[in-house]
């Protein structure tokens, strides 16, 4: 029902939405999210770390949690983890389901929380230095619209 | 007799490893006074969670680790 | 910027969201919606129709629009005409932009308009005979949330 | 001397065609005139929006059309 995963190669969003369409063929809509290493403010590189005996396990917690509070067919989420690119996909979310109000809402919930309550560490390669990024007060706003 | 210290995101640049192992029995005092420096520093002042063994615990003074346990120092995960 | 069309046959979400993706390198993520004739309820196929005088160009002042409210690097709006199969995408929207609530927000309302306040006409054949599909009140209380 | 009707939606279905030519010039009232039966019903009663050559117009009674001009019967769009 749903498909939670780490990746530490190329996270390519296009081929996993196909497979997620064709394993919920009875789903009216689908909605998704992209995020991807911006190409901007002179980041260089951006490296996510994780700890896996939290990071996945946190990840799995949160589609059990989106799948019993909206009426989904199902849920994906991929994460990336490991050294990318700017313009490479980080992170691809999808709820499918009958209703398209349930799909976005439960896509954006899936989002807010990977972006702010999951176990991953970032930091970005700038001008030829690691930089790690703090918490931001805004993520904390996002997250208590689920409240 | 030992315990693996994990330490994630600045914590294992501060610390030069990413894991350590320390003498068994650990609770939150002879941890703190283990690392030295910024590293302790960070780790006394600086909102790390703690977990043992995969769970983070309620409260890092309940720290209660024995030997084989993994120790993990998590410093607070990064905004989107 | 805006990729507004309207197809007469197939319409594959894969592919025009990779193209999408790849016309806004800079867009720090992508919010996408999918819709598809639902394999249920006994509906055998279902009939889009249009007016080319009002259809194409409304969906474009739709997109300018969704441009004017919420700072978007891009909207693309796919729209399928003609006779579709149960399983069938009908509809992509996609939404680029630098932070992901606009992209969610726009990919919403573009679909809440183009749900009930797009010039298509829908028929559906379930046991070999066309209904026409009426307006739906919940439609109109899901485009108040745009006023 | 002559305007396209075009039907849309139902009424193509009520009208049996999709498309039909009628005498320029024509108003509300000889549009209703024109129509009779179900089709005739429809119109009148349906909530039906005009549009003249690709433009609704505000108010079926102001319809003005002259000879050459496209006339398109709009029924209320499906719902989602």
């Amino acid at each position: 029902m749903n498909d939670v995963r780490l990746l530490d190669s190329a996270l390519v969003p296009e081929a996993a939405l196909a497979r997620f369409g064709q394993d919920h063929p009875a789903a009216g809509g689908i909605a998704s999210f992209v995020g991807k290493v911006r190409p901007d403010d002179g980041v260089e590189a951006l490296e996510l770390s994780h700890y896996p005996p939290l990071t996945l396990p946190g990840m799995v917690a949160l589609a059990t949690q989106a799948l019993a509070r909206w009426p989904l067919d199902g849920l994906l989420i991929h994460h990336r983890v490991g050294i990318m690119q700017p313009g490479e996909p980080i992170v691809l979310v999808a709820a499918a389901a009958r209703h398209r109000r349930d799909a976005f809402e439960a896509a954006e919930f899936a989002m807010d929380h990977l972006k702010s309550d999951a176990w991953f560490w970032k930091r970005e390669l700038r001008a030829g230095t690691w930089h790690w990024i703090e918490p931001r007060a805004h993520d904390h706003a996002d997250l208590k619209r689920w409240k | 007799m030992s315990i693996k210290l994990v330490f994630l995101g600045k914590l294992a640049d501060l610390a030069g490893v990413s894991e350590r192992e320390v003498d068994a029995p650990l609770d939150w005092g002879s941890l703190t006074e283990e690392l030295d420096g910024a590293l302790g520093d960070a780790v006394a002042c600086g909102k790390i969670k703690v977990a043992v063994n995969g769970t983070v615990i309620p409260e890092n003074s309940a720290l209660a680790a024995s030997d084989g346990d993994e120790v993990a120092l998590l410093p607070p995960v990064s905004g989107g």
